[in-house]
């Protein structure tokens, strides 16, 4: 095991999901992630430790009550095709982002941005609408990624296919079916880096074959390893497993507009009569942490520590008939059959919640007609989310009364102002104790139960350097990968 | 039925079906767990006393499983058997009575509708009407029945020109009686023979729906769901997907075996 | 074989094609959900989603977006992926192209097989030969393919042993032996059923033959058996059972939908599946279409061929 | 009897027979047990001479055929007795020498030339092959000498002939190619098992020729099986009868027609019809016809537009074109023709089962298409099939048959419907039991005599029989003759016969039309069969026929109607 990086080599990193699109601004493909993470830059980047880092920027300044930010771009940064770099494309890009005609994923994390401006070549400003401590992590937004004003300008469908970015790597074949090869960006700004000559996103929709292949040596890295094979493969020889703590989860959501669920006492005794350690046992494989009914993943910066909640079905059952079902509740729980993990939370769930008098009945359903017809609509339904880099992005997605996915009806002014508070507040202090109370004010109410976090699991081979993936698992820093040269 | 019996693949094909049937009808009452009850300390156990069969992923009892999910897969392939041979043969029967340009406006419809492989028109049926058993039982039944009307069009075709038909024309019969009394009862035989035969293909392909995720969906024991809910496991634990593939294959190959023999004994060429 | 009789044959081939292109289309666009939904799936904001439709042209009225569609097959262009945002043509190109080697691959080494099976067993009739090959076809048509299949994967494809690949393509350009390393299983799985058919259907039909008065006569001119079975039986034999081929094919193309799924081929059955669950819609058209003109095509290859082997139906 | 052919004599019979057959035995092994097919069966063919073997169906005759070559069933087995071919013991011999010495010294014809030639072979090819497998020959050398073997058979072209499918060749033309290649190698022996049986009587006829000439020309000793004592008369110098497996008599034919010994021989011969035993009624008074058809004409198959247009020849085809006719109350009329000539499309148009365009007239209403016939028409004229198999439904009680023209006419009661089965089936002389039995528990003939009993069931005025003897046994032919014309005598009806069987005809009708290709060429008393305004064609048919010697038999014609 050298510790001195080798240039040279091509990665084959094997995903079972297809990269359907390039397109930086509306893509969020489990392997189109990696891919952008390697053809694009941003202004700030996430790094392991769920902090924004320079990415394009260089540095940024916030004025006092954060509503001005300022960020120095990187000197001398061309694009792809050899263009060079200026305020100009950021101030497109975001321009872009904003425009409500064109799809972006990362429009719901500036929507306080009211404008973006060129103070000069490498100097942008950002003027908001309202006070937001948390820009540099918006701009660290997967999908906010800096594309050139000529590509912006041009048939913007062109974005599937073609990447001109000013990431570590560029785009060499694009088959969707198949393979997605990017070579190394020789211009990249880290002087040396990228070390590998090329990437290879191979893809393998049938885990099996994914597996072997990788375990056969055909790949380097496995971007995702099912729970089911983990043990398997990492301890298979040659093979170092990655088990990173992160903050993706399962929530049961409850409409809190609905009989039963407009009764707290309800959505509590549901949480006491889920066996959560059981879940993250069978399901998980033990490769997650239980999760105590709140969304905020431990590892997000202002997280509490939540209390355990145990299971207790005849605490459950004494609490129900409390809230006025004395004899046990019949309810049918929604279960989309994507990702199976949301079928298998419900299955654990409808065994442990029967000893407390919940007869949960089970339907899973097509993801398409679930999308269709019960998400965002359902009363009693299994979600699935990924982490967010923030409890601001973690709350405004999903528990602000005008948060972008509001599927419980659980609205709170409180805890409204909260959150508007702590986007406000640049004093961490002060930021921690609001959020503190917010947290608080989530578990007291339970609009969700959320039975475990899930951590994310990743393999590579021995001979594979620095691999690694960030617990939001949509950056990677594969310009810092290599790997020893036979 | 004792020519069926003679002959050695209507001897095997009954007794699998017996089976089959005994299962279906007592296996839920006789499967010694739940097959819905965890027992996590024996995830992934092969067969043992406790055990018959080994467990699945969730440490549910296989051989419970699998006499449960029997009901569901057996009345799933006669169901959608019994809907499309049904509607088939009315289709067939009506066209084939009718001649003319009803049949081959008819026939031109189902060419259509046989153009495209099976699996592929059940797939964009099951898609349109949603995915779940119901769904994809009318989607296996709405597939078979052109091929049904087909059989059913060319049996009644056969058996019109008879010359029993004839006279019974000629004496002035109605047309109704003619269907009912001379056509029918003798068209019944193939159509009989293809229905027996096409329900171990309605099983085979219910149960690769329910593996796709457009059929039975968990905690369902339908079979074919079983196998696609532990295919992760199959290195673990190949039992988990070789019990409930085998049952598939057991169930269908009783089919098959008792069609054929039926076929044997239906076909005059080999009956004497 | 007259004109007229593939000119007719091939109209039919058209009639049958313009039911299915009219059939596809009024089944898919019915299909639930859409594609702007499945794309952006759970980040879907209202506003992204009809921004996205207008995109994708999927605000139109369907009439206008079927006359779209119909106009742009005719001129060889079958608009663009919905989901991929590549051109149709180009992303079902290559599928089309694996899918068919695979298929080919099933078939030409079934038919080899199977073939000479069906004969033996039809030549020892009530033998062991016969039980064993009759048992083999009866356990053939029963298993589908996905139990085939993973049966297959447990039985070759465990990582502790290493057997075969258990999944994935190669490309035969680049690695013809690593190509057919990759095809073995999915063809092997394909391959089960169809050879199930086709030696059951040889055997019985070269019974009838055997039995038949010509092959008598042949034998009472004190003809070697050799001389008899190639040249009187089996050619008369080989019509049935190529019209039994030429059905399989439709089990076959629905075959390659799992099988590919389930090995990761990249073929059309994948990029089926994948579009039926993203609503892709043009490519759900394309394949399902693209499958049938193939079907189609094979069956009157299929009596072509047959008239080829059978005088008789030459002229008809 | 004027064109019967006989060998000479039996003077040239050298020291060994061709084939010797002694004391015979064979049986089948059926589920059901041993069944005894031949019995102690033993027979002698020499050089130059034609044996006649013949039998009722499933008396053993092809059976002794296959056992001859030795090509037998899988469940057949010998057990007694010895075959020798020029006193070579062929039971013993070995596969290998089977193969060598069929097709070489012994070699069959079959009944059925369409069945017994590969479909996908080229004539010529299947010629040659035997040429070159038993002759040594190269493949050129054997198909020049197929052209030459062909020419022999009095093919027209034999070159071209050579080079066609079985399909593209009429049944004779194919016999011809069987025959030329049973001859190729000069055998010893042929066997020839009803090689005509298939094949109009025109053609029949010139088969028959054909054998006789090439028999002259090679002195080919021969097994010629068939169950048409007429046809026997024309070719055999020996006969032998076989009844159940058993040789029942053997001898000189002349001697064994003239003088029958054995009860089963006079039976069959007694069942030949001979046109001077007159079995029809006296004919009718009246001239004014009960059904008349005036230029009626069937089209089938009109071309769709596609054909038309690729073919600017196609045409409808025309069933039958321009045919008028007449019948008689009480008369009968036959009708023959070869094969395809329109006789039952005529026959399905006069009951409605084809559309017609012409008039059909019947006691004396005008019937201009088959939509007017009503209920009265359906009624008053019946059908009977040529198929006793496919003319009952085999899912119905043979009560529940005859029963059904009862009550759609409402010809008798409720109560009296049995009573009236019981009395149709015993007017067909059947067991009134078998009204319980379905139909596939009874013989061919018995089921023809259902058929029969349910047309008359109806009362009809006009009866139309379509070929309803001829997939019957010849004894059991003319039991069903002779029950027709009683039933006839009995309710007055007319009839309308149809037959290719002109000596049987002969003996049944008032007056005889004969078809041609669609159309009606003849009309004549048949009395004024034998006049010389006959058209060609009716006599050619005439002539085809041979007439069997008249015997003297006593038997009682209904001792045969079992
Ligand atoms: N393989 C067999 N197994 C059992 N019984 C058989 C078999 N072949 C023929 N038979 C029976 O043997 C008897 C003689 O049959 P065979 O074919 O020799 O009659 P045939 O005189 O040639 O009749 P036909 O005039 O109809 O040709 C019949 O009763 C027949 O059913
Ligand atoms: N349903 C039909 N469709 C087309 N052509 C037919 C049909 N029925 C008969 N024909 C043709 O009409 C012609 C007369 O047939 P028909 O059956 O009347 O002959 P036939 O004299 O009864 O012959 P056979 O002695 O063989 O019974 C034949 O050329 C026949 O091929
Ligand atoms: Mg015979
Ligand atoms: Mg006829
Ligand atoms: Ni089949």
């Amino acid at each position: 095991q050298g510790s001195e990086p080798v240039p040279g080599g091509t990665l084959k990193v094997s995903h079972s999901t297809r990269i359907a699109t390039l397109n930086v601004l509306s893509n969020s493909g489990p392997a189109e992630y990696p891919c952008m993470d390697m053809l694009y830059s941003g202004l700030t980047r996430m790094g392991f430790d769920n902090q924004p880092q320079p990415d394009l920027a260089t540095e940024w300044t916030a004025n006092d009550d954060a509503t001005e930010f300022t960020f120095s771009l990187r000197e001398g940064v061309t694009f792809h095709d050899g263009t060079p770099f200026t305020a100009d494309d950021v101030v497109a890009t975001y321009e872009t982002i904003l425009n409500p005609d064109v799809p972006s994923a990362a429009r719901s994390v500036l929507t306080m941005v009211e404008s973006v401006k060129a103070v000069d070549d490498l100097t942008v400003k950002f003027t908001l609408a309202a006070p937001f401590a948390d820009l540099p992590y918006s701009t660290a937004h997967a999908n906010a990624r800096i594309l050139s004003r000529a590509a912006l300008e041009d048939d913007i469908s062109k974005l599937d296919t073609t990447a001109n970015g000013t990431g570590p790597f560029k785009l060499d074949t694009y088959d969707s079916a198949r393979m997605v090869r990017l070579v190394k960006n020789e211009n990249y700004y880290k002087p040396g880096q990228p070390y590998l000559d090329a990437v290879e996103m191979m893809l393998f929709p049938d885990l099996a074959a994914e597996t072997a292949n990788f375990l056969s040596g055909e790949t380097d890295v496995m971007l995702t390893v099912q729970q089911a094979d983990y043990e398997r493969i990492a301890s298979s020889s040659g093979i170092e497993g990655q088990q990173i703590g992160a903050g993706r989860y399962v929530c049961v959501v409850m409409r809190q507009d609905q009989e039963p669920w407009n009764d707290v006492r309800v959505r509590k005794a549901l949480g006491m009569a889920i066996d959560r350690q059981l879940m993250v046992d069978i399901i998980l494989e033990g490769l997650g942490r239980p999760a105590y009914d709140s969304i905020v993943a431990p590892e997000l910066e202002f997280a509490t520590d939540k209390p355990e909640i145990a299971y207790d079905p005849e605490g459950a059952r004494a609490l129900l008939a409390e809230a006025g079902y004395p004899d046990g509740l019949d309810v049918t729980l929604i279960a989309s059959d994507r990702p199976a993990i949301r079928a298998q939370a419900a299955i654990v769930m409808q065994q442990t919640a029967a000893a407390a008098g919940f007869n949960l009945e089970i339907r899973t359903m097509p993801h398409d007609t679930y999308l269709a017809e019960e998400w965002m609509q359902g009363d009693f339904y299994i979600g699935y989310w990924g982490m967010q880099p923030t409890i601001d992005a973690t709350y405004n997605l999903l528990l602000t009364s005008d948060a972008s996915y509001q599927d419980t009806e659980w609205k709170n002014e409180e805890f409204d102002s909260l959150i508007q508070q702590g986007r406000s507040t640049a004093n961490p202090e002060e930021r921690a104790e609001i959020y503190a109370q917010a947290q608080a004010l989530e578990l007291e109410d339970k609009p969700y139960i959320v039975p475990f976090f899930e951590d994310v699991l990743t393999a590579s081979r021995e001979n594979v350097h620095e691999w690694s993936v960030a617990p939001i698992s949509r950056f990677y820093f594969v310009e810092d990968v290599w790997m020893d040269q036979a | 039925m004792r020519k069926i019996l003679k002959s050695p693949t209507g001897l095997i094909g009954t007794v699998l079906l017996a089976i089959v049937f005994f299962v279906t009808v007592f296996g839920p009452w006789v499967a010694p767990y739940d097959p819905q009850a965890f027992d996590p300390i024996n995830r992934l156990a092969g067969p043992s006393l406790q055990h018959w069969l080994g467990t699945d992923q969730y440490g549910r009892d296989l051989f419970s499983r699998m006499l449960n999910g029997a009901p569901s897969t057996v009345a799933f392939g006669l169901g959608a058997t019994l809907l499309g041979v049904g509607v088939g043969s009315i289709i067939g029967v009506i066209a084939g009575v009718a001649g003319g340009r009803t049949d081959s406006i008819i026939m031109r419809i189902l060419d259509g509708m046989l153009a495209m492989p099976e699996l592929l028109f059940t797939l964009l049926i099951v898609t349109f009407l949603g995915g779940g058993t119901t769904q994809a039982m009318l989607a296996v039944a709405v597939t078979f029945t052109p091929g049904m009307a087909r059989i059913a069009r060319s049996s009644v075709l056969s058996v019109r020109t008879r010359e029993y038909v004839l006279a019974a024309q000629a004496r002035g019969e109605s047309q109704s009686w003619i269907v009912g009394r001379e056509v029918l009862p003798n068209a019944l035989g193939p159509i009989i023979v293809e229905a027996t035969i096409r329900v171990s293909f309605a099983i085979m392909i219910g149960a690769t729906l329910g593996f796709l995720g457009l059929g039975a969906q968990p905690p369902s024991t339908e079979w074919g769901l079983m196998v696609a809910e532990s295919r992760q496991f199959m290195f673990r634990n190949p039992w988990c997907v070789a019990v409930p593939g085998l049952a598939i294959a057991i169930t269908a190959m009783g089919f098959n075996l008792f069609g054929d023999a039926l076929r044997d004994a239906f076909d005059p060429k080999r009956s004497h | 074989m007259s004109l007229a009789y593939f000119l007719r044959r091939f109209g039919a081939v058209l009639v049958v094609l313009c039911i299915v292109s009219v059939a596809v289309f009024s089944i898919t666009t019915v299909l639930p959900g859409n594609a702007a939904l499945m794309i952006l799936g759970e980040n879907a904001s209202a506003e992204n989603l009809a921004a996205l439709e207008r995109q994708l042209g999927l605000d139109q009225p369907l009439i206008a977006q079927y006359f779209q569609w119909v106009g742009g097959v005719l001129q060889g262009d079958f608009g663009t992926s919905l989901r991929l945002q590549l051109p149709v043509a180009q992303v079902v190109g290559d599928a089309f192209w694996n899918s068919m080697a695979l298929a080919a691959i099933a078939l030409v080494s079934v038919t080899i097989i199977a073939i000479p099976l069906g004969t033996l067993a039809a030549l020892r009739r009530g033998s062991v030969w016969d039980l064993l090959i009759g048992l083999l076809s009866y356990v053939g048509t029963a298993l589908p393919e996905f139990v085939t299949a993973t049966l297959l994967l447990v039985f070759f494809a465990d990582p502790a042993r290493q057997l075969l690949p258990a999944g994935g393509f190669v490309s035969p350009t680049e690695d013809f032996g690593g190509f057919l390393e990759h095809a073995i299983l999915p063809s092997a799985t394909l391959g089960l059923i169809l050879m199930a058919h086709i030696s059951r259907q040889v055997r019985s039909e070269l019974s009838e033959v055997l039995s038949s008065d010509y092959v008598r006569a042949a034998r009472l001119k004190g003809l070697r058996e050799k001389r008899v079975i190639r040249r009187h039986a089996l050619p008369n034999s080989l019509a049935p059972a190529v019209a039994v081929i030429s059905l399989d094919i439709g089990y076959l193309l629905g075959g390659i939908i799992v099988v590919e799924e389930i090995f990761a081929w990249p073929g059309l059955g994948r990029l089926l599946i994948y579009a039926l669950q993203n609503r892709d819609l043009p490519v759900i058209q394309a394949v399902t279409l693209l499958l049938a003109v193939v079907y189609a095509l094979s069956n009157l290859l299929a009596d072509v061929v047959i008239a080829k082997l059978d005088p008789r139906v030459r002229y008809a | 009897m004027s064109n019967r052919i006989r060998t000479d004599d039996a003077g040239s019979k050298i020291e060994r027979p061709v084939l010797d057959v002694s004391h015979y035995s064979m049986l089948y092994d059926t589920e059901a047990g041993p069944v005894t097919a031949l019995d102690d069966v033993s027979l002698k063919i020499w050089r130059g001479e034609t044996h006649a073997l013949v039998g009722e169906s499933g008396s053993g005759k092809s059976t002794l055929a296959w056992a001859i070559t030795r090509y037998m069933a899988d469940n057949a087995r010998d057990t007694n007795g010895a075959i020798l071919l020029s006193g070579e013991d062929m039971i013993g011999k070995s596969r290998w020498d089977l193969e060598a010495l069929r097709g070489k010294r012994i070699a069959m014809v079959f009944q059925d030339p369409s069945s017994s030639l590969n479909p996908s072979m080229r004539l010529g090819d299947q010629l040659a092959e035997v040429l070159v497998r038993h002759r040594g020959m190269t493949w050129d050398q054997a198909r020049t000498e197929g052209e030459a073997a062909l020419d022999r058979t009095g093919i027209a072209k034999p070159k071209e002939m050579m080079q066609r499918y079985p399909h593209e060749a009429s049944g004779g033309e194919k016999q011809r190619v069987v025959i030329a290649m049973a001859f190729a190698c000069n055998p010893e022996l042929i066997i020839f098992d009803e090689p005509t049986t298939a094949l109009d009587i025109l053609t029949a006829n010139q088969i028959l020729d054909l054998f006789v000439r090439l028999r002259e020309e090679t002195g080919v000793a021969a097994l010629y099986i068939t169950h048409d004592l007429g046809l026997v008369a024309r070719i055999a110098s020996t006969v032998s009868v076989i009844h159940k497996g058993s040789i029942v008599e053997r001898g000189d034919l002349s001697k064994v027609f003239a003088a029958p010994e054995h009860p089963y021989t006079r039976k069959l011969l007694a069942a030949l019809p001979r046109p001077e035993d007159r079995l029809a009624l006296p004919a009718p008074e009246t001239d004014a016809p009960l059904f008349e058809a005036r230029d009626v004409g069937v089209k089938y198959n009109t071309p769709g537009w596609l054909t038309r247009i690729l073919d600017s020849n196609a045409a409808p085809l025309w069933g039958a074109r321009h045919i008028s006719l007449d019948v008689r109350p009480g008369e009968l009329l036959g009708i023959v023709g070869e094969s395809g000539s329109g006789k039952s499309t005529i026959a399905k148009a006069a009951t409605g089962l084809n559309p017609y365009e012409g008039e059909i007239r019947f006691d004396g209403r005008t019937f201009p298409s088959r939509d007017d016939f009503d209920r009265q028409y359906r009624r008053e004229v019946q059908i009977v099939f040529q198929h006793p198999d496919a003319s009952l439904n085999p899912r119905e009680t043979i009560g529940g048959i005859l029963s059904r023209p009862l009550k759609l006419y409402g010809l008798v009661s409720r109560g009296r419907v049995a009573a009236r089965v019981r009395e149709l089936l015993e007017m067909v002389l059947l067991p009134a039991d078998y009204a319980n039995r379905y139909p596939h528990q009874l013989s061919g003939g018995e089921k023809q005599r259902v058929a029969i009993a349910r047309a008359f069931a109806a009362e009809p005025k006009l009866v139309i029989c379509d070929e309803i003897t001829a997939a019957l046994d010849v004894s059991v032919q003319a039991a069903v003759a002779r029950l027709l014309v009683n039933l006839q005598k009995r309710s007055g009806a007319a009839c309308i016969f149809i037959t290719h069987d002109l000596n049987l005809i002969r003996q049944l009708a008032h007056r005889i039309v004969v078809f041609q290709r669609g159309a009606l060429v003849d009309a004549f008393d048949v009395a004024d069969a034998g006049t010389p305004d006959r058209h060609p064609y009716t006599r050619a048919l005439l002539d085809a026929v041979p007439v069997p010697h008249s015997v003297d038999l006593s038997a009682d014609p209904m001792e045969s109607l079992t």
